[in-house]
């Protein structure tokens, strides 16, 4: 039962997708430029869709467990931008503290707990989430966000396995970008190294219910999560929601590059704009352009309206990179304070 | 005060949290060991039940599961089984539990307990026999309590399951029919704060877990001979209480430290360490580490008698230390 | 294609069987009447007929990996009763110089590697003995034994998707003696705490062949066996044997008792010795008793001559009996003797 | 001699093993690392590619595969990424490669390298920067080497192939790219064998690692105040050197151990313990750690190198101990 949304509900969708991206480009130019960070780090580029689309379907006392490649969930989330970027850079003025980073960033306030940058660890906390909101009785629900690598690491058939033993009112949210990832042969980490051809197959192996959907598609995913959630809400047990989404070529070296350079808002309605190598990327990849071109062509916004929304966006980010980069880093000492509580 | 083995002293615990905190779960199978004294769990199981769990072997998932649930501020009980099961679930231990709050900057917390049986067992061979106090020690974040008998497990488990911090509490897999006073109703014993278990003036046996106890039997026999040995039981490793340490060596210049544990890297050698940084001055004569030898346990009750700490092996330590000539005076 | 057996291959495998019983029936009068060993230990009474059926379709050179419940499997595969109860009495004659005991007990003469008692550990090991017969050429496979209980554990999962993925020459053979068990509520070790219902289902996902054989059923057994080998031998990858057993009434609590008494092999022709609160294990589930009368009813054996064979087996234990109790315990100094080359 | 750095060294050694053992394989991903080096792979790839693995994501299941396979008597190497991955594989490296000679009674080994990269990384965080060589040294029957530098690299790399144990090597993730000069051809480094890096006789730096760097440079700022440090790079851990560090220990009396594990039941603890049971008469002044801080690492480089060892410390704690009045002068 699709319903259209409504253009306002729309706007802000693509809005929180533009964040998204202008912030991701931001890490990428403040590593390889600035060199105002020197760790290893994973942008959400490719797959705003699936963040903004699953946290649209998500209520506020949701808990969620993220994992490395988290920007853009706690983006998508409603975090502010300009905490986020300070927590990359380590300040004291990030949402934690600086002690996190990119690999462990995480808001508490917005339901997060502790992000795990292990491999599978974001599905085996996210039980203990769903089993502390079941215990609390309420309607609550914890998701747990992880990629197609993750269904390597034997913790997360174990929790496969306990979620459905114990019901548990989790949503696993499996983002599967691997669909034409050239693996260890790019160069890249080789995720989905598995003889499971269809990775659906393993939460059914476990009696949980899943279902696939195109990642790119920001309604098709908010509307396939609403009915996850549902399913959670109402204490039937688990679900497995499976997004697909292309790899951004950006994120076929070990160390991210604005490959695909930076979004050209224009190329939504502007054809003569794109070409070249990363042509299929733009017209058939890109979420952010996807969704914008679906705004422009049902009328629910204008290209003047687009552009000065992405102006907006772009305006964020600079001050919020200026807010990370002027803030001031933790003291030495701070190491030990906490440690213990 | 009554007396009760270490399964009633736990019991005693955890029914109190059942009652106290409806979010208080316990889960782990055999929580109270495979010997005679698994029984005492039913009448626990018949009450508490629905908060019980009684998890699949996937020891990696059930501790990452009760940490998730901890970090959702409740408090969760996790026994793990044998120290050799605990392995598998290191990750979760080690890369989730163990830097939760660091990586949040102070803002999550892992109120867990792990509860982990160790020690030989008389013949259980390599994969049964582990007391890695050593490695667990080596993480940071985490408390780690080893209670040495029954009271100390009723006063330090109450405090690990009220510590707002991850804690590991190891008991030892044959000590859970071991007898002790143990103070009924809330009873506390604080983390940090070694026991002398025995004032003495000639050698300090610093033990850990169950070698308190063997510290003891090796003090009486020591005092025999006019050795009058001061035996201390750690209690927790994590916090450390170095002054009850150093005031004891302080007192006796010798220093033996009994583990279970193996040897290098482990318990022995890190009390070793602290006191020939703190207070080398205070040492008459060499550190002795009564440990268990570097050495997989073999299945057999001689080679594993061979390679455990003992009484006699402490008796002959503490003779040496006692005859060396004092450094000062070298 | 069923070829039934001649008389005589199936004599040698009753034989097997009774050695395997009453080796076991040894066991545990060593461990609750003499105390000769003080370990926790798991007996194989009930799976007799898997372990016989399953080593008969193995060749020399093939290599095994077994877990805690391995004594019937090692005497199956031919070792000396007498070496292996030395083995599980700690004593320098043992199999392993009585450093193995009953938990670790292998057989490196006739290809059993290291056997582990952690759960999930024997799935893992024998992925590397299948990985360097592989690289060897030749024709040879191994085979990795384990319980239900093991598909609880991650790596578990993780094994099966490496053999699928490298195309192991590996059988993996469960041993399902669940059916009927009645897990934590009888005091027993919580076996298959699953939410999979059906464990094929498993290996499916990995896209490994799967069958389920019932366990008791020797020949059955055998004949899927042989199925499977081919199938590893022939290089086609792995392939996941399923043999499902009442889990035996003298293995519910946690230290096993001869709950169903000694082996009364008279059973076997003499319906008027069964009866009481064991009568349907004696009838339909004791693999000895039931491939005794398949082989009474086709006159394979006779009456006489299965008393005779149970009494040289009887003896044969009794001897390897003595023979264990009177061999010396290794040297306290030999501890250290083997940690290193 | 050829400049080469720690990548090269490796591809050196094994290829050395790819050409000479038909059954030798090499597993793990980004073997060299995800740094620029990681490009030197190439190479190597093309030319042994059918025998290079990249396993998926499933470190418990791989490392007990390249065991199995050892337990056949085929040489593995495996490289398993940073420390903190290898955390899922403990039970594998714990329960069953480190027991399974002593639990078969001699008759099974397994002869796996088991390759880690360990070490802070400028901000990478809790779970990038383990350096866990106090956990790994508290198993028995597992051989651990801790190269300082290329040459180092090369030379225990091999012997560690060679051996008939299994072994652990663990070089520093941001030590690819360090050059030294590297012989060429065969060339081992035999194991239990630390070496005099710099000779001193006012104080003796025990160092792991690439701590063997930061101590020589400590050692320069030192021998400008007149303090001349002798620095001994430990090389390998188990076995360990001891006569090499007490002999030092006998000339300075005064002993520095430089890890960058973490302090508690870490390699500085081992040394330390080490020292105090068997050359407490050598000591002219406590012994000093300088080790990681028992804190998870915070993902920014201040409170990273709060914690984290350095020349500084090391410059401090060895004007602090040779200030010391002798402790025989107390
Ligand atoms: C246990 C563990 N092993 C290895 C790694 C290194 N690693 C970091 S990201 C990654 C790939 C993860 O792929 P996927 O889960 O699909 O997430 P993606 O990066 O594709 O979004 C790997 C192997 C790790 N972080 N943890
Ligand atoms: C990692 C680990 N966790 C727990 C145990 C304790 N344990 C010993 S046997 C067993 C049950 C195994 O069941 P299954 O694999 O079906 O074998 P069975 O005993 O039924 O033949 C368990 C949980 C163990 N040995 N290893
Ligand atoms: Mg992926
Ligand atoms: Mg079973």
């Amino acid at each position: 039962m699709t319903q259209t949304w409504e253009a306002e509900r729309r706007g802000r969708a693509l809005e929180r997708m533009l964040t998204i991206r202008r912030f991701e480009e931001a890490v990428d130019k403040l590593f390889h430029e600035d060199h105002a960070f020197m760790t290893h780090f994973h942008l959400y580029i490719g797959q705003e869709s699936t963040g903004v689309g699953l946290m649209e379907a998500l209520g506020p006392d949701d808990k969620l467990a993220t994992h490395h490649r988290n920007h853009g969930h706690i983006l998508a989330r409603g975090s502010e931008p300009k905490k986020a970027l300070a927590e990359i850079l380590g300040r004291e003025t990030g949402l934690n503290k600086g002690a996190g980073g990119t690999l462990h960033m995480s808001d508490p306030d917005l339901g997060f707990i502790s992000t795990s940058s292990i491999v599978g660890g974001s599905i085996s906390l996210a039980n203990g989430a769903a089993f502390a909101l079941n215990q609390e009785g309420g309607d609550a629900i914890a998701v747990g966000l992880f990629g197609d690598g993750a269904l390597e690491e034997g913790i997360a058939y174990e929790s496969l396995n306990l979620a459905a033993l114990y019901e548990l009112p989790v949503l696993f949210v499996c983002e599967n970008n691997s669909a034409g990832a050239l693996g260890s042969a790019g160069g890249g980490f080789p995720t989905s190294v598995s003889a499971v051809k269809d990775l659906t197959t393993i939460p059914e192996t476990f009696g949980i219910p899943v279902e696939t959907v195109d990642g790119r598609d920001l309604e098709a995913v908010n509307e396939l999560a609403a009915t996850a959630v549902a399913h959670c809400r109402a204490r039937k047990g688990p679900y497995f929601l499976h997004a697909v989404t292309e790899r951004w070529a950006g994120s076929q070296p070990l160390w991210p590059e604005l490959t695909t350079g930076e979004l050209d808002i224009s190329m939504a309605w502007d054809e003569s704009k794109i070409s070249g190598e990363h042509e299929d990327w733009y017209l058939n990849h890109d979420p952010v352009l996807i969704y914008a071109r679906k705004l422009l062509g049902s009328g629910d916004i204008t290209e003047d309206e687009l552009t000065e929304m992405d102006e907006r966006e772009k305006a964020r980010i600079a001050e919020a990179r200026e807010f990370a980069l002027e803030s001031p880093r933790p003291t030495p000492e701070s190491a030990l304070e906490h440690v213990f509580a | 005060m009554p007396t009760k083995n270490y399964a009633d002293a736990m019991l005693d615990v955890l029914s109190r949290f059942m009652d106290e905190d409806p979010n208080f779960v316990v889960m782990g199978n055999e929580v109270l060991g495979i010997g005679p004294e698994g029984a005492q769990f039913e009448p626990f199981q018949k009450k508490y039940g629905d908060r019980i769990l009684f998890p699949p072997c996937s020891e990696a998932a059930y501790t990452a599961m009760a940490a998730g649930a901890a970090m959702c501020d409740h408090r969760m009980f996790a026994h793990l089984g044998l120290a050799s099961f605990t392995y598998p679930a290191i990750s979760s231990i080690a890369n989730e539990i163990s830097t939760a709050r660091t990586s949040s900057g102070g803002t999550i917390g892992v109120p867990v307990t792990l509860h982990i049986s160790h020690g030989l067992l008389h013949g259980g061979g390599a994969q049964h026999s582990e007391s890695p106090f050593g490695m667990y020690w080596n993480l940071p974040g985490i408390e780690i309590a080893a209670p040495s008998g029954a009271k100390e497990v009723k006063g330090l488990l109450t405090t690990a399951i009220k510590s707002d911090n991850p804690t590991i509490v190891l008991t030892h897999a044959f000590g859970y029919g071991a007898e002790d006073d143990v103070p009924d109703g809330d009873f506390e014993i604080p983390f940090g704060q070694a026991d002398v278990k025995r004032e003495g003036d000639a050698v300090t046996i610093v033990a850990c877990s169950m070698m308190t106890a063997v510290a003891l039997g090796a003090a009486d026999e020591l005092a025999g001979e006019g050795i009058n040995a001061e035996v201390v039981d750690l209690r927790t490793l994590v916090p450390l209480d170095e002054q009850t340490i150093l005031d004891s060596v302080a007192k006796t210049g010798r220093l033996i430290v009994a583990d279970e544990g193996r040897m290098h890297c482990g318990v022995a050698s890190e009390i070793a360490a602290m006191v020939s940084e703190k207070a080398l001055d205070s040492l008459k004569a060499p550190v002795a580490r009564v440990a268990r030898m570097d050495a997989p346990v073999a299945a057999n009750q001689v080679q594993e008698g061979y390679i455990a700490p003992d009484a006699e092996k402490l008796v002959s330590a503490a003779r040496q230390i006692v005859g060396e000539v004092p450094a000062a005076a070298a």
